[in-house]
């Protein structure tokens, strides 16, 4: 891993870290539920990450995963907070 | 080393959850813990340092290099299979509270303990 | 409170038997050789460039037949504890009915959807995925569709059956390798083909395709179940 | 490598025990979905790519849509 890898990794983790201080202080549900989209979108990025420095790109296959089905949980939560099914 | 640990943990909170707290929902998120700790402590035992995942999409690479494969397909159905028994389980959940009408186990009569 | 405290002991007696038991299985060392068997010989025996994948359907095919039928028991578990224990005289709650986006986002991205689950479970030998995982994808596609269309419904007759016709595919693969002459059940008695193509590896890209549509249907089952418990079926009694 | 499986192990625990205290019950549903996407990225680093994806495609949402509907039957919080 050369040094920007470490800064990349190092901006991502801190961005985790703060998504899930918002869904441990998050006074209400909605916050904690934005809290889980944003380190939804986070990890995806890790993901991808892992891909790179593992040097296996089929790796991708679970990011897109997430991707592409992360925003159905939330919208379960959203859709239910606003008396929707 | 870590993940040994993490998944230790994650399976005695589990465990905690199941016989202390009262609340149904909350025994069953405790046991869906249990099952996600046991799966990486097992994931984990048949990890081999610097290896690779096992499969062979890339030309060159090692058999003697990759990590054992047994533990990963054992846990992939276990998970859909996780899935499928939390639902069972909700809606035993759902049927007690039409019953009974409330989510303490406490004061379902039968599990009284 | 004493409560807490004796469970407390008990939990912490049960984390240090099992920090004791791990110390004889040291984290990253060697592999167990069975596994080391299936690495050294999978690709040669089944065609597979996934090995966990061979390990699943070929191998240890006969344990997934099994795994199949406990999530088939388990689905068939909550349509009978809702619809035949279950009494449906709760109220229709007051709905909101979803916004322009979502309604409008959900047509367009159901279809890529289906299309990542097909793509997953289809080239569940080449590349990390497979039946199992691609199924789950189509269900929440499925689920997708509830959410944004409230009222949806699937037909149930045709669900149960395409899982009735994955199951007999699968079933019937399995014992047409006991009329080959190395007769056991689920023998590969197609031809393997090159390595990383994708018609390759004989039987197990056609058990894994059942097996996706098995574990699509019955996860859309289960969702149809719980969604639509009162809305769809509730005033039919 | 080994300082991000120790941050993710931590960020895990503290969502677990998040998710048990909290008495809010959907609160509890959203700490545990994010338990299950810290798992899937444990089981990616730990060179399982398959185990990840059906982490995934589970925890994503059918697990959440599941725990919601039960507690859309019963209750909302735990007394």
């Amino acid at each position: 891993m050369s040094i920007l890898d470490w800064i990349y990794l190092a901006i991502v983790s801190i961005g985790a870290v703060l998504a899930v201080v918002r869904m441990v202080k998050g006074p209400d549900v909605t916050n904690r539920v934005v809290g889980l989209d944003v380190f939804t979108t986070i990890t995806v990025a890790l993901f991808v990450f892992f891909a790179m420095i593992f040097d296996r790109y089929i790796y991708i296959d679970v990011a897109l995963v997430y991707g592409l089905l992360a925003f159905i949980g939330v919208l379960v939560i959203a859709r239910f907070i606003e008396r929707g099914f | 080393m870590s993940y040994y640990l993490g998944s230790f943990l994650l399976i005695a909170i589990g465990l905690y959850t199941v016989i202390i707290k009262k609340n149904l929902i909350k025994i069953v998120i405790g046991l869906n813990f249990i099952a996600s700790g046991v799966n990486l402590l097992i994931v984990s035992i048949g990890y081999v340092k610097n290896g690779t995942a096992p499969i062979f999409s890339k030309i060159g690479i090692n058999p003697s290099a990759m990590v054992d494969p047994i533990p990963q397909a054992l846990t992939l159905t276990a998970i859909v299979i996780d899935a499928s028994e939390l639902a069972l389980a909700v809606a035993f959940v759902v049927l007690l509270y039409r019953h009974y009408g409330t989510l303490d186990i406490k004061k379902i009569r039968s599990l009284k303990w | 409170m004493i409560r807490k405290i004796v469970y407390s002991i008990f939990l912490a007696t049960i984390v240090l038997s099992l920090v004791m038991f791990f110390a004889a299985f040291p984290f990253g060392q060697n592999k167990m050789s069975v596994g080391e068997y299936y690495l050294n010989h999978g690709v040669a025996q089944t065609g597979a460039s996934n090995i966990v994948t061979s390990v699943v359907v070929d191998y240890r095919g006969f344990d997934t037949l099994g795994e199949v039928s406990v999530l088939f028991g388990a689905a068939a578990g909550v349509a009978i504890l809702f619809f035949v224990l279950g009494e449906n005289r709760r109220k229709r709650r007051e709905q909101v009915a979803p916004n322009f986006i979502v309604r409008v986002g959900s047509r367009i991205i159901f279809p890529f959807i289906l299309l990542f689950g097909t793509y997953i479970f289809i080239h569940g030998h080449l590349t990390p995925g497979g039946g199992f995982q691609g199924g789950a994808i189509i269900a929440s596609g499925f689920l997708l569709l509830y959410l944004a269309y409230p009222g949806t419904t699937v037909n149930r007759s045709r669900l149960s059956m395409v899982e009735g016709l994955a199951g007999i595919t699968f079933i019937v693969l399995g014992l047409y390798g006991l009329l080959m002459p190395e007769s056991s059940f689920l023998y590969n008695f197609l031809p393997k083909g090159e390595l990383n193509a994708l018609l390759s590896s004989g039987i197990l890209p056609i058990i894994y395709i059942a097996i996706g549509f098995k574990v699509a249907a019955e996860f859309a089952g289960i969702i149809d179940d719980m969604m639509c418990e009162v809305i769809c079926r509730g005033g039919e009694k | 490598m080994i300082y991000i499986s120790w941050i993710l192990i931590v960020l895990m625990l503290v969502l677990s025990i998040l998710s048990i205290q909290l008495k809010n019950l959907i609160a509890a549903v959203v700490a545990m979905g994010a338990v299950s996407l810290i798992i899937s990225l444990l089981f990616l680093m730990l060179q399982a790519p398959d185990v990840a994806m059906a982490e995934a495609s589970i925890g994503a949402a059918l697990t959440m849509i599941i725990y919601i509907i039960g507690i859309r039957e019963t209750e909302r919080s735990e007394k």
